[in-house]
C-alpha cells in the first residue's frame, strides 16, 4: 500500500515538477506546482510528518503560491509579451545536466546508509514542537529575524514612497 | 410651508466604547432581528404590493394601456382621423381606413394597432383625437408577453376593455 | 460484520450523513439569505416557485434555482483563458467540502460493540489541516478572476487574493490562544477539553477562555468566506459582480455553492472551537449535573440525541449569523479592509497570545 | 516498505528539475518558482531523512526550509514588482544592469 502511494505521489510531484519547469504562461506553471506541493505534502504524510504536510500546505500553497499568483495578476503580462525562451539546444544541456546530476544522486543515494524501517514518529506536533522549542530554539528564535528582516525587505522593495 | 434653513447636524467625535464598535453592531443586529421578528409575526411592517394578485389604485391622470371607446351601438367611436397617428411621436399607431356601413359616419377603422412595444405613453393620442375615441384611463400597465407579434395590440383589444 | 467491512461501511455512513447534513443546510441556506433579507428589510421575499400549487413561503426557489442553473447555456468567454476558467469553480467548491472532514458533529458512540467516532476524520493535525484547506479557497477567486479576461473579475480576483492573505494570518494567530488553553490541535480533544467547568458554573467554551480570540476569529472567517462586511471581492457596486461576473449557469451556481459552504463549514468551525461543539453545558454522559449539585439523569440515548442536537443548533445559529451580519454591516472600503487586517487585527491576536501565555504560566504555578 | 533511498532520488528528481527550471527558463516568475521546487526537493530528503533515522531534526530543518523558501519568495517577488516598474519585462536576459 505504502509504495502504491509513494509511486503515485512521487509520479504526481516529478510530473508537476516538469509542467512547472516547461509551460509557457506563469499561471499555468503556478497552478502545476501546488500540484507538486501537495504530492510532496502527501509524501510526508506517508512518512507520518503529519505536521509538516500541514505547513507544507498552509506556508507553500496557502501563501507563497497565492504570492505568485497574486504577482502574475499584478503585472498581468500579456501573452505576447512573455519574453521569448531559450533555444532548444541549451534547454537539451541543461536537461542533460540535470540527468547526470540526478544519475550521480542517484548513484550516491543507494550507497546511503539508513535504516530501513517504519516511519519513526518526529513529524508530529508535539514532537516538533518539542524539538523546536528546545534543542532548536535559538534557530527558531533567529528564523523570526529572518521573516521580520523579509518583511522590511519586501516593504521596502515593492512600495513606490516610503 | 416656506422654504427653511434645516440645521444638520454635524457628526461629533466617537467615544471609546463607539469607536470599538461592538457594541454598535450588536446594537446594529438587534434593529435588524426586530424587523425580522416584527415582519414574521405580523405582517404589517412588509410594505411589499404583490402586484399581479393586488394592484395599486393608480391616480385618475395616470396614463396606462389605451382603450378605444364604443358608441352605444357598439361600434368604435373611432372615425380614422389620422389626428391620433399624426400626433404620436413615436410612430406607433397604424390605421387602415374604410368606409363605414353606417350612413351617418364617414369611416371607420378597418385597422387600429397599436405598437406597444414602440409606445411612450406621452398621451398625445388622447389629446389629440377630436371625438374622444382613444382614452389611456384602464390603470393597466402593457402586460408581459413572450412575442413582440403579441404585443402589437389590434383593435379587437383596444376595445375590448 | 466483519473489521474491513464494517470500517468501510462507518466510514461511508459518516461521510454521507454529514455531506448530506451540510449541503442540506447550504440549500436552506440560500432560502434563509434571500426571505431574511426580505424580511429585515420589510419585504416579502421568494415566494412564488411552487408545486402543483403550494407555496411554502418560497422553500422551493432553491430546487427552482438549481434546476434553472442546470439548464441554462454554459458558455465560455472569448477572452477568457479556457482551462482555467472552466477550472476555477471546482477549486472555489473543493476545499469547502474539504473542510467538513475535520470536524466531530458528535461524541463517540458504540455501534455493534466498537467504538465509532462521529468525525469524518480525527487527524492528529485538526486545526492545521482546517487552515491548509482553507488557504486553498483563495485560488478559486483568484483563478476565476483571472481567466475570465475581463478588468473587473480581474480586480475582484485581486482584491480577494490581497485581502485573503492579510486575514489568513490574523486567523491563524486568534486560534493559537485555543491550542494553548486546551493543550491540542485535535478537534476532537478540543471538543472533549470544552466540556469541563469554569468557576464551577460557566461551560469551559473557547469563547469564555478566548473571548478576544473568538471576536478576532469571527471577523477573520468572515473575512476569508468573502462575506459582508467584506465582500468586496465581488462587491457589485464597483466591480459589477466581481470575480465571478463572466460566469453563468452551473459554472456560476458552483461558487454560489461555495459560498454557503463556507459559510457553514466556517459555522461548524466556530460551533467546535467556541461553542463546545456537541457539548451541551452541565450535559456529563449520565445526564445533567447542575452547578447547585443536583442532578438529572437522562438515558444514553437521549444524551447522544441532546448532543448531536446541540451541535446542529449551533452551526445554524452560526450559519445564521453570517446572513444577519450580511444585512446589518455596510461593505467596508478596501483600504479600511486591509487596516483592519494589519493595524488592528494583528496586533491583538498577537496581544491575544501573549496575555494567554501570561496567565496559563500564573495559573501553572 | 520503500527503501529510504527511493525517496532521496525523488528529492533528487525534483531538485534536478527545479535546477534546469533555473537555468533554461528566462521568465523570472517561473525562475522563483523553480528556486521553490529546488527547496521543496531539498525538504523531501530532509523529512525522509528525519523519520527514517529517527530524528526531530529532520523535520525542523524542513521547517526552517519553509521559512526560507516564504521570506526568499516575498523578497523576491518584491524584487520583481519593483524591477517590472521600471523595465516594464519579466524576462531575465534583460534584466542585467545591476544598476540605475
Amino acid at each position: 500500500m505504502e509504495t502504491v502511494l509513494f509511486i503515485l505521489f512521487g509520479a504526481i510531484a516529478v510530473c508537476g515538477a516538469i509542467m512547472v519547469v516547461t509551460r509557457k504562461h506563469p499561471m499555468a506553471s503556478a497552478l502545476y506546482l501546488i500540484l507538486t506541493l501537495f504530492a510532496v505534502a502527501a509524501l510526508f504524510v506517508l512518512r507520518q510528518a503529519h505536521f509538516l504536510a500541514a505547513v507544507q500546505v498552509i506556508v507553500y500553497a496557502g501563501a507563497v503560491v497565492v504570492l505568485f499568483v497574486f504577482v502574475i495578476m499584478l503585472i498581468n503580462v500579456p501573452e505576447s509579451r512573455l519574453p521569448v525562451e531559450r533555444a532548444t539546444t541549451t534547454r537539451v544541456l541543461g536537461v542533460l545536466a540535470a540527468g547526470v546530476f540526478i544519475l550521480e544522486s542517484a548513484v550516491l543515494a543507494r550507497r546511503f546508509w539508513m535504516p530501513k524501517g517504519p516511519a519513526a514518529e518526529v513529524g508530529t506536533v508535539e514532537t516538533m514542537g518539542r524539538a523546536l522549542f528546545t534543542d532548536y530554539l535559538l534557530a527558531f528564535e533567529i528564523t523570526s529575524v529572518l521573516l521580520l528582516a523579509a518583511v522590511i525587505g519586501a516593504i521596502a522593495l515593492a512600495k513606490r514612497k516610503i | 410651508m416656506t422654504i427653511g434653513v434645516k440645521k444638520v447636524a454635524r457628526p461629533r467625535e466617537m467615544s471609546f466604547p463607539e469607536s470599538l464598535y461592538l457594541v454598535e453592531i450588536v446594537k446594529g443586529l438587534g434593529v435588524t432581528m426586530g424587523h425580522l421578528l416584527s415582519n414574521i409575526v405580523r405582517q404589517e411592517g412588509i410594505k411589499t404590493i404583490e402586484y399581479p394578485e393586488v394592484r395599486r389604485e393608480m391616480p385618475p391622470r395616470f396614463r396606462g394601456r389605451h382603450r378605444l371607446m364604443k358608441r352605444e351601438n357598439g361600434s368604435p367611436r373611432c372615425v380614422a382621423c389620422y389626428c391620433c397617428a399624426t400626433a404620436c411621436p413615436a410612430k406607433c399607431i397604424t390605421i387602415v381606413a374604410g368606409e363605414s356601413p353606417d350612413p351617418a359616419v364617414e369611416k371607420y377603422p378597418v385597422r387600429f394597432d397599436i405598437d406597444m412595444l414602440r409606445c411612450v405613453f406621452c398621451g398625445m393620442c388622447v389629446e389629440a383625437c377630436p371625438c374622444d375615441a382613444i382614452r389611456m384611463d384602464t390603470g393597466w400597465f402593457t402586460p408581459p408577453d413572450d412575442t413582440r407579434e403579441k404585443l402589437i395590440f389590434t383593435i379587437d383589444t383596444l376595445l375590448e376593455k | 460484520m466483519t473489521g474491513p467491512l464494517f470500517d468501510i461501511t462507518v466510514a461511508v455512513a459518516r461521510i454521507a450523513v454529514f455531506f448530506a447534513f451540510c449541503f442540506g443546510l447550504v440549500v436552506v441556506m440560500t432560502w434563509v439569505e434571500r426571505k431574511g433579507a426580505a424580511y429585515i428589510q420589510d419585504r416579502r421575499g421568494p415566494n412564488r416557485a411552487d408545486i402543483f400549487g403550494i407555496r411554502a413561503w418560497g422553500l422551493f426557489h432553491p430546487l427552482a434555482d438549481a434546476l434553472k442553473f442546470l439548464f441554462k447555456e454554459d458558455f465560455i468567454p472569448d477572452n477568457a483563458h479556457r482551462l482555467f476558467y472552466q477550472m476555477a469553480p471546482m477549486f472555489s467548491l473543493a476545499p469547502a467540502i474539504l473542510a467538513i472532514a475535520v470536524i466531530p458533529f458528535g461524541p463517540d458512540v458504540t455501534v455493534m460493540g466498537r467504538k465509532v467516532a462521529l468525525q469524518i476524520a480525527d487527524l492528529n493535525v485538526g486545526i492545521l489541516y482546517l487552515f491548509a484547506v482553507s488557504g486553498m479557497t483563495v485560488y478559486g477567486v483568484v483563478l476565476a478572476g483571472w481567466a475570465s479576461g475581463s478588468k473587473y473579475p480581474l480586480l475582484g480576483g485581486l482584491r480577494s487574493s490581497a485581502q485573503m492573505l492579510s486575514y489568513e494570518v490574523s486567523m491563524g494567530l486568534s486560534l493559537i490562544g485555543i491550542f494553548m488553553v486546551f493543550e491540542s490541535v485535535r478537534m476532537s480533544q478540543i471538543v472533549a477539553g470544552q466540556g469541563g467547568l469554569l468557576f464551577g458554573v460557566l461551560p469551559k467554551w473557547g469563547v469564555f477562555v478566548q473571548p478576544l480570540g473568538f471576536i478576532l476569529f469571527l471577523v477573520a472567517q468572515y473575512a476569508e468566506a468573502n462575506r459582508t462586511p467584506f465582500d468586496l471581492p465581488e462587491g457589485e457596486s464597483e466591480l459589477v459582480a466581481g470575480y465571478h461576473t463572466e460566469y453563468g449557469s452551473f459554472k456560476f451556481s458552483m461558487f454560489m455553492m461555495a459560498e454557503y459552504l463556507h459559510m457553514v463549514v466556517g459555522a461548524a468551525v466556530v460551533a467546535t472551537l467556541f461553542f463546545g461543539g456537541w457539548q451541551v453545558p452541565y450535559l456529563g454522559d449520565a445526564g445533567f449535573l447542575l452547578p447547585g449539585g443536583s442532578a438529572v439523569a437522562v438515558p444514553p440515548a437521549f444524551v447522544l440525541l441532546l448532543r448531536i442536537g446541540a451541535f446542529v443548533s449551533k452551526v445554524v445559529f452560526f450559519a445564521w449569523l453570517y446572513v444577519w451580519i450580511r444585512w446589518t454591516i455596510p461593505r467596508f472600503r478596501y483600504d479600511q479592509v486591509m487596516r483592519l487586517g494589519w493595524k488592528v487585527m494583528l496586533p491583538l491576536s498577537l496581544l491575544n497570545i501573549f496575555a494567554t501565555g501570561l496567565i496559563l504560566l500564573l495559573l501553572k504555578k | 516498505m520503500i527503501a529510504p533511498s527511493a525517496y532521496l532520488l525523488l528529492s533528487a528528481i525534483l531538485f534536478g528539475i527545479g535546477a534546469v527550471g533555473v537555468v533554461t527558463r528566462k521568465n523570472v516568475l517561473i525562475i522563483l518558482m523553480s528556486v521553490e521546487l529546488m527547496l521543496n526537493g531539498v525538504n523531501v530528503a530532509f523529512v525522509a531523512a528525519g523519520s527514517y533515522l529517527g530524528d526531530a531534526a529532520g523535520g525542523v530543518f524542513a521547517f526552517m526550509v519553509m521559512t526560507v523558501a516564504a521570506a526568499e519568495a516575498a523578497v523576491g517577488l518584491a524584487l520583481l514588482i519593483a524591477l517590472y516598474r521600471l523595465k516594464e519585462t519579466v524576462d531575465i536576459t534583460e534584466l542585467k544592469v545591476l544598476k540605475w
